[in-house]
């Protein structure tokens, strides 16, 4: 079939900004950090850009898309055989597809970073990223993109449980290993600055109109669709987020206001070519919502889930793929529509991927404990990684 | 000659300046710095949670005086510093060290006149 | 009638790189201010991303492109009823266009917090871009593009009335009750960080060519035509803003360097899709000059216009909008080509405006002044509107 | 012939990426200098998007892309003379063509700018850059795209030679008038951000896709190559840059990792669209490594490239050029399907504008220093060029 | 009176903090700064090539106290600062001046009660 | 012992660094400050207006030094400090304060031995 030169060119800028999104989070995250730590953490999202991109040309495309079984893609594509200039996926050339699903492989790994910051050695990050990309991203993104056995089952128009819950629940798993921060709880850990956590969450949104808007695969109706409800429900969660915020501590931060953002980009992800504008505008104040809570609830239980992962994105992603299955109406129908067997879909997408995240991101993280060890030592912690891990400061006359 | 530092709120600073030049001391040394005391820390909320903030802004002043002018000057600082008329907890401190010694770099001259 | 996916691909992309203005409003705005204020500064823009994208969702699209009569549109189109996937304008999807216009409602109030940084309250804030949504901008919109009087009559391209002048007199007109910062004219109130301006406005000129070039709403000679004025004239205002000041005050800033590039996207806006890219040249060149007259005008008069919108966009778009009718040759004729009659019309609908936008603003702003209080306490003006407002500080350790 | 309205969008979108490079150089750059010259050396980047737009329409382009003979073209398109809105260049309008094309030529001499930051005298650097354009990027890009004598011999998809060889080698050149910087060798001049510069190369590497996969003109196949070429070198060459720096030095740095993300994207812009995925990945793995043994090479040699351009743009550009004459296999063939004479072509077009380019900018660099003089003085550069050029600092509270 | 000025590194605020409060010295001026002296400076690397760095980045405390808290002060410091048992090349140092008096801005008080 | 306190341009601390180097005086404390005096403040242009700006960036350097150290530290920042032979007006001025005691953190080392 011969590509359709729109839909490669929607696709192609959809890919760039997707790539854009890394050095969003990078800045999203970098400025929630102390000083002595922001290159760490930078580093964190743009080693990510390196390391799957390589991998998944050489190997995590052909597990993830290759034909393979129910659970996972298999070796035909390796080193990318069998593709050449003119090989097409759908309306678009296959290398541009590959490139495409690439960027999404990057950044789930990437965004588990943020509850581990300022405390994981370098190489065992590294290693980390490589394997979780191999064991956790690669099955997953098979099951529902790939042909597997959640593919025209559970609803996931751009990656709510592929990228978000699975990045939001290893990102709790990997705590088990790298507890706490010294000082958590002790000391305020203020963000060094939060000038550079709004500008990444302005990357982040521009990004994601890639993210999802480009997740139609072409230059359509649906993805004018998922461009919009990319529009609305960002804006309501980051409303909602506020409010709450200012109802409950007084003052409506700024730090709120971009976490309630992100809030809503990731919940109207896994819906974004499903549902009416009407409908995102709902999932994004909910989102807020319940973001909200979720944050506040780590403070009670106590654990440093440090730049919020798993209360952003995971429990984004789980809202997000939950009300998929409530408000789905365009191409797909919901409990609203009477179909509430599209919301046990989702509930049962929903659970198969925290179990299998968590425990595979366990096993991960148990093996590099015991082999390369994941924790920095205390004085490392303590002086702070930039200088330790990297060699360098970040700021310097 | 005396050395006096001056720890003041930062948004003091235009007030003190205004008030020494008044008094005619029209030299200093402005750092930023940071400190705690008698006033307490307040809670800073960090996405939904609550962390005590302890070390608050603030702005130290190093001014070296003549013996004449220490007075004056202790007054225009207590009179740019004072956040209302009746002072508040963390308006700041001043503090007077002996200085023994003073060299202009650029004359060579030496004490009260390098001031 | 069908859509056509390249000019959907191109204006999907144009609303991306639009709303990617306003991060990088932000960052020209936050740079200036002094560090006390910049999060405040910055929040102005990303809070209109919200506020308003709701807003225009639920109605200001409707006020701004239902049918309505001369002055303004009907409520047809609240919370988006009437549309659907397949519904399109022109050749791209209604969504599609929704959220492009979308993206200019937002800018335009965002353009005003730059006169009043520091020292308006910013609940007060919100319901002032609120209400000036849909009391000023969205009737102004609907004149000109939506089927109002103005439209067919007065040239606008992309917005140098519909936004620029609006927002530039409606700056000027928000100081009535704002007043000056405290210590204006006394002590040098620095810009915090001049590298946050510089890259603020990179940021800007991206996202300006979505903002003229995506205005055609499909990727013709048009488009290109708007994306080449859209190069040549800031660059040329940003030469002559430099050579102005260069000669003038003794040294080229690179703060009056980037303030130049504003001025000259600003006044090619209306003109950008109307004019060859020679008298592009010129038009950039006369909006440097003269909005750096105006700003110095402003010295001489002692408001404080704080970061210069009346100066630049209110200015600037007047002049582009003049100069439109001057070098208007493509697709319409200007004075140039003898029809002095479209000059005539382009006086008219800037005055108009002005006396629209400012008289609205005024009784806006009297509303809200009697009701919520506009403006901070002196105390909190003093400590900054960062910690006072948002109980945040900019940068830690 | 009739405009492709997806070909114009992808072009359109290109060049507003390519744009964006600018900001990203001036992140890249500045955060690699000290505070005291980080608005000069921002500066750099964003004057030249002024000084070389207004003189490539009014000129360059005409020397460029005219008919010309085979060394340079001709003055028929000055002031864009017997262009108009329907004028074509292949399927995209030529309008378009020619801000793309002006992207590329504003970009080019902005690259030298990092070897002399803190040292040239601000008028200086635009009469330099000026002239430059015309004498030695007009020309050479006449060489290899506008129809002069490497037309059709040296495959140069992206500007390897044209871009990268002519800046690099030029920067070289210009250090025989400006020298080291003060104190160089004896302190450590550290970069005064280092999260500004890795901010850079993530603006610079999504510019890049614009550049590269830009330059197939079209929204076709060959795009699609180049972007995925463009995605994997330099994933590879920032993995081969950190391997190497942590074997020889011990810590894997931030800025060396954003160096060599630099140098693959260097290296794959003449092979973009010719080479295979895989023979980008060879590519980047070898151009990381080389572009480290040359800036390590500088050390020995001890002249003051401040922010290696000739160690990254000219090494890496050589190796680039070079490569794709081995690794060409798509379009063209190079070394290892059996075409050795490709390898001679590239052999021979990098000589050329080695000299060419040398030649030429010590031509320009002494007729500027005996004319108006290129370096400031001792006194001017102790203090910084922020405050004696532009009478500014960048940061202020 | 005396004027205590210690310097420490950055990574040990916490922990001196935390022993000065033991003491029930809660109140003192902590200032960014950077030095050298016993400690050898560190090569760093920018892009393959090695560089002396020397000057080191430090935190500077000022605190003010009654004679009588000189010596727990000191202590506590040294306690909290020290990298190790043992201590380390680079833990810093204590310096006592003489202070001649203190003015408390909000209340006015001066001398030992100013404190 | 004393304490001695120099503030000079930003420009010139690499020189200081150097003389005093000469004079075997290497250790001390950097901070970043800013300050007025005799040097008039200068014009700065802010899209097209002018301000007076009279804070200016300078460096603040603390040296504890033995007595017999205290002339030729004095004469090394001088020498360091100048902008050029007969010196300009903004080149500085040096503190000297009367410093009681010094302890080294890392040895526990007191008095001149530890400075
Ligand atoms: N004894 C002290 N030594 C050093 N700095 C002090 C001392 N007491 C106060 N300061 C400085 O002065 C600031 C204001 O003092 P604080 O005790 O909070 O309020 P008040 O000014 O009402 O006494 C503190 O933040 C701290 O920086
Ligand atoms: N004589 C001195 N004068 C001023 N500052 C000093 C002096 N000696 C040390 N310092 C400061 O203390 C820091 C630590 O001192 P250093 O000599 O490096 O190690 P140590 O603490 O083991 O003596 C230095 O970086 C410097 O800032
Ligand atoms: N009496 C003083 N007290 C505190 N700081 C001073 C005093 N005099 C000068 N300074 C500091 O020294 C700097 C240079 O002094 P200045 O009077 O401007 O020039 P000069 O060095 O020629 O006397 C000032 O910016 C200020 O920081």
């Amino acid at each position: 079939m011969a590509i359709v030169a729109a839909d490669t060119a929607w696709v192609l800028i959809s890919s760039a900004l997707v790539l854009f999104m890394l050095p969003g989070l990078a800045l999203f995250y970098g400025g929630m950090v102390r000083r002595k730590n922001v290159l760490s953490s930078m580093m964190h999202s743009f080693v990510a850009m390196s390391v799957i991109a390589i991998e998944w040309v050489i190997i995590g495309y052909s597990l993830a898309f290759g034909t393979g079984n129910w659970f996972i893609g298999g070796f035909e594509h390796v080193f990318l055989r069998g593709i050449d200039l003119y090989s097409t996926s759908g309306t678009i050339p296959t290398y541009t597809f590959i490139v495409f699903q690439g960027m999404f492989a990057i950044i789930t790994p990437a965004l588990i970073s943020g509850a581990i910051v300022g405390r994981i050695k370098f190489k065992s990050y590294i290693a980390f990223i490589a394997l979780w990309g191999l064991i956790v991203y690669a099955p997953v993104c098979h099951w529902v993109w790939g042909g597997g056995f959640l593919a025209g089952e559970a609803l996931d128009f751009a990656g709510g449980t592929v990228v978000h819950i699975t990045s939001g629940t290893s990102a709790l798993a990997l705590l088990v290993f790298l507890g706490k921060r010294k000082g958590y709880g002790l000391d305020a850990i203020k963000p060094h600055n939060v000038t550079f956590t709004l500008l990444g969450v302005g990357l982040l949104w521009f990004g994601w109109f890639g993210f999802n808007a480009g997740s139609a695969l072409a230059a359509n109706e649906v993805a004018g669709l998922a461009f919009i409800t990319t529009f609305i429900a960002p804006a309501a969660a980051g409303l909602s987020w506020m409010a709450a915020e200012w109802t409950h501590s007084g003052k409506p931060t700024a730090l709120g206001f971009a976490t309630g953002i992100l809030a809503g980009l990731v919940a109207i992800t896994p819906g974004a070519g499903f549902v009416t504008p009407m409908a995102a505008l709902m999932i994004g104040f909910i989102a807020g919502i319940v973001c909200y809570k979720a944050v506040m609830l780590k403070g009670k239980l106590g654990y440093d889930d440090s730049l919020d992962v798993f209360g952003v994105h995971g429990v984004g992603g789980i809202t997000g793929a939950l009300l998929t299955g409530v408000f789905a109406s365009v191409g797909a129908t919901g409990l609203l529509l009477g179909n509430s067997h599209q919301l046990l879909l989702q509930i049962g997408g929903v659970i198969i991927t925290i179990v299998y995240a968590g425990v595979c991101t366990i096993l991960i993280g148990f093996v590099l404990d015991r082999t390369m060890g994941l924790k920095v030592t205390e004085s490392e912690e303590n002086i702070g990684l930039d200088k330790t891990c990297h060699g360098e400061t970040a700021y310097n006359i | 000659m005396k050395y006096v530092i001056a720890i003041i709120r930062p948004e003091r600073l235009d007030a003190v300046k205004r008030e020494l030049q008044k008094v005619e001391v029209n030299r200093l040394t402005v750092t930023s710095v940071s400190g705690y005391g008698a006033q307490k820390g307040h809670l800073e909320v960090y996405r939904a949670l609550e962390y005590e903030v302890n070390l608050l802004e603030k702005i130290k002043l190093d001014i070296a005086v003549n013996d004449e002018f220490l007075e004056p000057t202790i007054e225009a600082i207590q009179r740019g510093a004072k956040t209302n008329e009746k002072g508040e907890i963390g308006d700041g401190k001043i503090f007077v060290l002996p200085l023994e010694d003073v060299i202009r770099i650029s004359t060579g001259e030496i004490g009260s006149e390098a001031i």
